[in-house]
């Protein structure tokens, strides 16, 4: 294998400024969707009361066996019952899901796009505009043909070892490597979270929202139908004195 | 757990110590040696990666029990039926404030 | 002399965020650490500068130093402008101030303008207790609850209120929704036994034996559940309408508590008279 | 489905969801900590080729070490399974590994 020899220039102007510039790109675009991302949608009342429904009728399916038969049956009876129960009475409709339609929903999107595709397309095109055609560096361990295509995006050389990258490719490996670098430096966006949350206040109450309560209804009620209670408390006494 | 100071000292020497080895790497390499027979260098990095992945574990926070109950075993019925959301001002200890006014309540009762 | 002095504010910041995150009221404390060490070094607290705020401003109205209060609150409002969160603080300062019909004309808007607001929601309700209405306020809270049925504080201070009343059979029902949310809870099932005790009734109080035991098994230092297991015995044993067998069974507890009462005395102290002393009361009560 | 209640009623042991979720937080902290600090010391080692896995595995193996050294005796206090802290994020600190591997062997040995 013939090696190569590099020039020093290109390490200085071609190799570090595209690790600096990925990184800083990634710390910048936390900024900004820290920045554009602030306004939560605001909840529903009424999406708010079917997300609880639903949680409470979980835990009571998990947590049922504490209670005792009567008190377990009141509270079933409060969601299943046919005539009052909660999921049975609750005529809910499948929200509109056309994106199109609802216009927070674009909005929604559009900010998601923002912030994650574009500058990745955006500077990943300037980066191929700008270094095109260098030979960065090469990967310590040997590689397949097949990987000739990924890392040397940008260069048609066919006797050139696979292992050698090209500057775009550079780019790439540096995306998907800093990944978890963000969260580590960010530290995990919690120190600016705390003033967001006095910036508008959430409610804590909306958790994730069903998508369809009708058809979620449906399923916790079938669940609760067919849970069979049995106390936990029954054999506890002989099991602790024993 | 130890101070996370301490620590901060310790990642400090080790980091350090490994960009040494990186630039006396390059130094050599320059100069014509042939790496791998240099065994202090391999003994310097390895032994500044030690140092730092303990003053890491370290500085990446305390572990927490995670069994639940124990959390729970020192806790009193007094701070959990404490609800800050629920909190009432117009109780008797509000007479011990240098600030009280006993006449704001005979105001307040007027009003109604 | 400089790095005590950061030590200090360090540790006032500890203390504080400790008593956050555990829920615990003592205000006077607060504002003891707040005028000696923090007022001062408010703006090295980066982020967490707010939430201490916060809790400053509580407790400041809780022991009716509205003027403290009024500089914490003043200070937020100066950052957040148009938060909610903000504005429920200056609620409760009208609210310690007595000036009722303003601080609810505030949550009305702030209901109005976000529907799922729970912190003004509650406010409303205690505005009903420091009235001293407490039926209102229990009528407040059960439609609450209708909106907001996981709300676990809630259903605490509902269970607060119902006991207030006397009507132990709907605290019942509250404590029994608590602990579904946190069954390993062993406060919570010690008190709903607590609760079933004092209701009276040889069903009732089976059943807080069964609790009692569950709060015991969780946690076996819980000397309040050992002391409840002991005279749930009791009452059951004395009780006419109970089987033989039922009562060779609740003897036998009867025994296993004991024991376990005196080995927690002597872990704890050292001696058991005490406790002899006290067991014995309880047999003549 | 509600699943067949088969625990014993003397089995009570809950986890706080919380703790676990800081403690997974910790230790995703030192596991990337760790790829990059290992992938700088095998760039300037200038590992090439299996050695350089084989560095990493040596590093994931050793951070284990640490992990259970710190938490003592009584690990289970702290983790839910001894298996899974060595086995998560295997992959994903590979990608920071060869990064940071690539990062400084270029810069030692390439050029």
């Amino acid at each position: 294998m013939a090696e190569l020899l590099l020039d020093a220039n290109i390490r200085g102007w071609v190799f570090l400024p595209i690790v600096v510039i990925t990184f800083l790109v990634g710390v910048l675009r936390h900024y900004i969707s820290l920045l554009i991302g602030g306004s939560q949608k605001k909840a529903d009342i009424q999406q708010v009361q079917d997300s609880q429904a639903l949680l409470r009728a979980r835990l009571l399916r998990e947590n049922g066996k504490y209670l005792t038969r009567s008190a377990f049956q009141m509270r079933r009876y409060y969601f299943n019952d046919e005539e009052v129960g909660y999921f049975l009475t609750q005529k809910r409709t499948a929200p509109a899901s056309n994106p199109m339609t609802d216009p927070s929903m674009m909005t929604e999107m559009l900010k998601g796009n923002l912030t994650n595709v574009l500058p990745m397309i955006v500077i990943g095109g300037w980066i191929n505009w700008m270094f095109s055609g260098f030979v960065t560096t090469k990967v310590p361990f040997p590689l397949t043909l097949r990987f000739k295509p990924m890392l040397q995006r940008g260069i048609e050389l066919l006797s050139l070892d696979p292992a050698w990258v090209s500057s775009a490719s550079w780019y790439f490996l540096n995306v998907f490597g800093l990944r978890s670098i963000y969260a580590l430096v960010l530290g995990e966006n919690n120190a600016a979270d705390q003033s967001r949350q006095f910036q508008d206040q959430m409610s804590g109450a909306a958790v994730q929202m069903p998508v369809d309560p009708k058809a979620a209804f449906k399923a916790e009620w079938e669940a609760l139908e067919i849970y069979q209670h049995q106390s936990a408390l029954e054999g506890l006494a002989a099991e602790m004195i024993e | 757990m130890a101070s996370t100071g301490y620590h901060k000292i310790i990642l400090t020497i080790g980091i350090c110590f490994l960009v040494h080895a990186a630039v006396s790497a390059a130094q050599r390499k320059s100069s014509g040696q042939d790496l791998h027979e240099i065994p202090s260098l391999i003994f310097q990095g390895i032994v500044s990666l030690i140092v730092c992945m303990y003053a890491i574990i370290y500085i990446a926070g305390d572990l927490k029990e995670i069994r639940a109950t124990e959390e729970l075993e020192n806790k009193s019925w007094e701070t959990l039926r404490n609800i800050p959301s629920f909190y009432m001002f117009n109780h008797r200890g509000r007479s011990l404030s240098p600030a009280y006014d006993p006449t704001s309540i005979n105001k307040a009762l007027n009003e109604e | 002399m400089e790095l005590t002095k950061q030590s200090s504010w360090n540790k006032a910041r500890d203390i504080l965020k400790d008593w956050r995150d555990n829920n615990q009221r003592r205000s006077v404390e607060v504002i003891e650490i707040w005028e000696n060490s923090l007022a001062s070094k408010i703006h090295k607290l980066g982020d967490d500068r707010f939430v201490v705020l916060e809790q400053v401003s509580v407790a400041a109205l809780d022991c009716n130093r509205l003027d403290v209060a009024a500089s914490c609150i003043h200070s937020l409002i100066k950052e957040f402008p148009n938060s909610l969160r903000v504005r429920t603080l200056l609620v409760m300062k009208l609210e310690a101030q007595q000036r009722y019909e303003e601080a609810l004309e505030h949550l009305e808007t702030i209901i109005k303008i976000d529907e799922t607001n729970t912190a003004a929601r509650k406010r409303k309700i205690c505005i009903l207790k420091a009235k001293n209405k407490i039926p209102e306020a229990i009528k407040e809270l059960t439609e609450y609850l209708k909106k907001f049925m996981t709300d676990q504080e809630t259903w605490q201070e509902l269970c607060d209120l119902y006991l207030s009343e006397g009507d132990y059979a709907k605290a019942v029902f509250c404590m029994e929704e608590l602990f579904l949310h946190h069954p390993h809870n062993h406060l919570l099932h010690q008190r709903y036994a607590d609760i079933l005790y004092t209701q009276g009734g040889l069903e009732n109080i089976e059943l807080a034996i069964s609790h009692y035991l569950m709060a015991i098994n969780l946690n076996e230092k819980n000397i309040r559940a050992l002391y409840g297991l002991a005279l749930s015995c009791h009452q059951v044993l004395t009780s006419a309408k109970c089987s033989a067998a039922k009562k060779k069974e609740i003897s036998k507890q009867m025994m296993w508590v004991s024991k376990h009462l005196a080995r927690q005395y002597e872990e704890q102290q050292g001696n058991t008279e005490t406790l002899t002393e006290l067991m014995s009361a309880l047999q003549v009560s | 489905m509600p699943k067949p209640k088969s625990s014993k009623p003397g089995d009570h042991t809950a986890y706080s969801e919380l703790a676990v979720r800081n403690n997974a937080a910790v230790v995703e902290y030192c596991r990337t900590s760790m790829a990059a600090l290992s992938g700088c010391t095998a760039g300037i080692l200038g590992l090439t080729g299996f050695y350089g896995f084989g560095f990493y595995v040596l590093a994931v193996i050793g951070l284990w070490v640490l992990l259970l050294m710190r938490a003592g005796s009584k690990w289970n206090r702290y983790f839910l399974n001894r298996k899974s802290l060595l086995t998560n994020g295997f992959v994903g600190g590979l990608c920071t590994y060869v990064l940071f591997w690539t990062f400084f062997y270029t810069m030692v040995h390439v050029y």
